[in-house]
């Protein structure tokens, strides 16, 4: 991110402000949403390790070129892989990163890292989700009672600020409002206008959408406006945060998409072993085979194959059959 | 894997460490953990003897119940959520353990230190490390605001002197340096291995071996640990895994995802 | 009730003021709007040349279109809620007001003073309070971070020098006093009365006569204000009530609830 | 409340600690749920003007004779005057006290305050929401931009604290969290552990629950928790923030609950008309009538009478028609 660590309220006000935020239609194809990112941005990513990443729209951002990005995310899993190798971000800012649990230590991030090629700024989980929750109440920090005696708090000293508390005088740390560019967040349904309703784990993302200066929603289907006015009361992100409604089936494949598909283990095992034996080799062949190669994410999706996508789609109903 | 035979009964290492972490949990606690072995410890607890045990997951979950054979990837997919009271936003499971509803933090650890430090980050210095690994996770928010076990293997690569880097704050550097440098609540409570449950001197807060399992020396905890370990006064021995939870442990986890 | 008849039509001050004030809303804006005169406004003008203005709700509401004949007794009802696009909790809906995506805040007064300073607290001294008004509710939240259309009725004790107590901060002592006292943002803009609509000097922040409504002259309402009105250089009279306007907030308001 | 204005995070801490928080079941009457309120406790009341108000827990406090509690609500309406002029509290903190816009300013509410026989502490309506949210979340404090420069801020001095972010040099105000010793939240359905699910509009009710000591609930009707389970993302208020669940059909009559029944609006005429000529009369007929009178809450209803809780339930269920 380019500029101080956190905006001043009138900078923030002036970048809403200057947004047209009547309801609008939004709704566009992949490549033309990614022409929302600018090179640079900081960029906060929805859902949460193998959920409801947003993996389509990454996926348009890399074949578009897109580089230099600072990115964000509560738990950084394959993407970040992707985002490092690809050279769209050099700088990840979150809580954990590597594919998941089971699958060991990111080799590609390791490499990265490692190697001075890419940074990865660790926070606490609950402190990412504050510094999100601050900057969409628009206030430029929030007080916390973790990263404190730590190490964790110890490395980013410059960027967070211990404090006592005016009233108790207890001891507290601050960390600072994040206010992404463009938040990228992945939905199961959203109307033409940006409306989004989450089934099932929400992790950060309503904060993040509130805290960006603009959304880019990808959405398994596009539903009417009067059917979210149906049920008011399940819309979490609202139209006027929104710039762009793509649809997208299979959006977050090979991820997780609450109550419509399981995550794609075939997938994530075949990426596992390819950057087994060779993190940067692996996930070039990735790369070029995954990302670069499929003509659109059709293509991709027919590279998954559709007997995997069918079996992640019973498993992902499951959750509905109690 | 090392495979013990104090009964009938045969088991692996990490099956071990479950039962017994599972087994110092208390009916009616709500435990706030991660996925694995701290999973499966908890969800054998609330079967055999704790059904009004509470269980979250980080991802947002208040409540489930895993479903046999279908163990999560992590705690943030739908798996987690399975039969659960209430999914909300990951920042505020979190903040539950800050607003003082958690009774117990459960986790696994990379390296622990004789304060019960965990460091989960970087082997070697934060700034050129010969390892980066994958980081703190909510681990430093838990470790922080509540009262923890730890559940890992005993190897002395493990268990060592100081950690290259505080993730999760144990005891920091023993005495009162936790409340002093800011943490008032909660601290590292008991560390689970394959081969002896640990605890932390009231005063000092240095690693104390509380009890053996079945058929292990103090002498082979201490020659697994890379400083030197207390002893409590009155050593005990933990009863070895029942064949009910070693049923139960198999029923959950029965592809050996997190028990092999 | 005063009636006027500039044209074929005869009409209410109340629905005079909400007529008048709904043209002063701008298609896709974003208004923050309170129960009565400015729910009606705002309702207007979605009708007839706003399609895409987006109303909130302190209650927690955002977009709804109310309906016909069932206003809500306060925006804390669900009759506030038919046909919206998003429910939230009330808090976070006024958190918009801070983030910055609200264009008007949009609410009646009972007692405004030359900077238009807002009282609905407290006449004569809040420890000692000849009235105990029923108080803020989200008026000094919404004044203080967004700018500000006001509709009321136009008496002299209505329109004084001073409040007797700035609930809802307009300009505060004039000047850059706002800005000065710590809120960077927002301001009043507009007072729309059965009179005339009324603005603030750039500099000064006194305020000042834009526009009469038909029939009416500047020193009527000089006559009916508590201090001395600034007179815009150009001196502008508004169209009077169409007969489709009026219409309109009659299907709203059949029942005259807030319109009598 | 007694005791300082932030209670310090250590007694915060005790107080939760001190709780059984299994899984356990809390049934019980309004009579049993009103011991569970002491004199002189901070109490909060979640919903807001007319409502989901626990009016039926209200009521039972009045009957059971409990004195000098402060009452904190984000808008209060009738039961305010009852809660004055029964004696139950004697300070309300809120940032709205009348019957409602339509029906003009309360003259109970004046006679107390102006006579200075009761306290009204007005707070912003977005600052007694933050003050509840910084109490949910375990924070002794939460920055706002609002009741800045105002005399709404400036006759709360004592109360808040003028401050600069530490990262940004901005002005903020900082307000207290409130921590309530008690919470009474009605809600549509609950489960017998308590855990509730809210529909419509929730106003600061999770918040409320979160920074609570605990949480008494009524309920329109108890649900099985299987029901529960079957849809957890519904679920707003988890089971072991509650001491108490209560099943009160009508529970908040004669002010509305969502999707149930609306405000029942002959009722509140009647209490209009009662007051509006003999304030401190009326509103001792209306409690005597209607608060001491009836043998029980159906004896209550019975006053209201079926034809008129019929006409708001029918308008109630409107909501879900379209």
């Amino acid at each position: 991110m380019s500029g101080p660590l956190v905006k001043d309220y009138e900078t923030l006000r002036r970048e809403i402000a200057a947004r047209d935020r009547g309801l609008r239609e939004k709704v566009m194809s992949l490549d033309e949403a990614a022409q929302l990112v600018a090179d640079g941005d900081h960029v906060a990513i929805g859902g949460c390790t193998l959920s409801r990443t947003p993996m389509a729209m990454i996926w348009s951002l890399i074949r578009a070129r897109r580089t230099g990005l600072t990115v964000s995310r509560s738990i950084t899993s394959t993407e970040g892989d992707l985002i490092f190798a690809s050279g769209l971000g050099r700088k990840i800012v979150s809580s954990w990163f590597s594919q998941g649990i089971v699958w060991g230590i990111s080799k590609v991030m390791r490499h990265h890292v490692e190697k001075g090629l890419a940074e990865f700024d660790e926070w606490s989980h609950m402190a990412m989700g504050l510094r999100y929750r601050a900057g969409g109440m628009g206030i430029p920090f929030m007080p916390v009672r973790s990263m404190i005696g730590s190490d964790v708090g110890r490395i980013r000293a410059d960027e967070v600020r211990p404090m006592r508390c005016p009233f108790t005088g207890e001891e507290l740390l601050a960390v600072p409002a994040l206010n992404p560019d463009v938040a990228l967040l992945h939905v199961q349904r959203a109307d033409a206008y940006g409306n989004a309703q989450l089934d099932g784990l929400q992790f950060m993302d309503i904060d993040i959408a509130m805290a960006a200066k603009k959304v880019i929603l990808t959405t398994e289907r596009i539903v009417s406006n009067d059917q979210i006015r149906r049920a008011p009361d399940h819309t979490r992100i609202p139209f006027f945060t929104v710039e762009a409604v793509v649809e997208v089936p299979y959006g977050s494949a090979p991820h997780e998409c609450y109550g419509q598909y399981e995550p794609i283990f075939a997938q994530l095992d075949r990426y596992a072993a390819l950057t087994a034996k060779d993190p940067i080799g692996g996930v070039k062949q990735y790369l070029d085979e995954m990302v670069y190669g499929p003509k659109d994410w059709a293509g991709y999706l027919a590279e998954v194959g559709l007997e995997t996508l069918l079996t992640a789609s019973r498993r992902g109903r499951v959750i509905y059959n109690d | 894997m090392t495979e013990h035979a104090p009964t009938s009964t045969v088991y692996t290492a990490s099956e071990l460490i479950a039962i017994m972490a599972g087994r110092l949990l208390t009916d009616g606690q709500i435990v706030f953990a991660g996925v694995g072995i701290p999973l499966l410890a908890a969800t054998l607890a609330q079967r055999v003897f704790a059904p009004k045990l509470t269980i979250l997951f980080e991802g947002g979950v208040i409540g489930p119940f895993i479903k046999p054979g279908e163990l999560p990837p992590s705690t943030n997919e739908q798996r987690c959520t399975r039969r659960a009271n209430m999914v909300l936003p990951s920042t505020d499971v979190l903040l539950l353990l800050q607003r003082g509803y958690v009774d117990v933090g459960f986790m696994g650890g990379a390296q622990i230190d004789r304060y019960g430090n965990l460091n989960s980050s970087f082997i070697g210095p934060a700034d050129k490390p010969a390892i980066r690994l994958p980081g703190t996770g909510g681990g430093n928010d838990i470790s922080s605001l509540t009262d923890m076990i730890v559940a890992m293997k005993h190897e002395k690569r493990r268990f060592v002197e100081k950690v290259d880097f505080v993730t999760s704050p144990g005891w920091l550097d023993g005495d009162d340096s936790r409340r002093r440098r800011g943490l008032p609540t909660g601290g590292m409570w008991r560390v689970v291995t394959d081969l002896a449950v640990m605890g932390f001197d009231a005063q000092t807060r240095e690693m104390e071996v509380l009890a053996l399992h079945p058929g292990v020396t103090f002498e082979q905890v201490q020659d697994n640990t890379g400083f030197t370990l207390r002893r409590a006064r009155e050593l005990s021995v933990t009863t070895p895994p029942q064949a009910e939870e070693l049923a139960l442990i198999r029923e959950l986890d029965p592809g050996r995802l997190y028990t092999a």
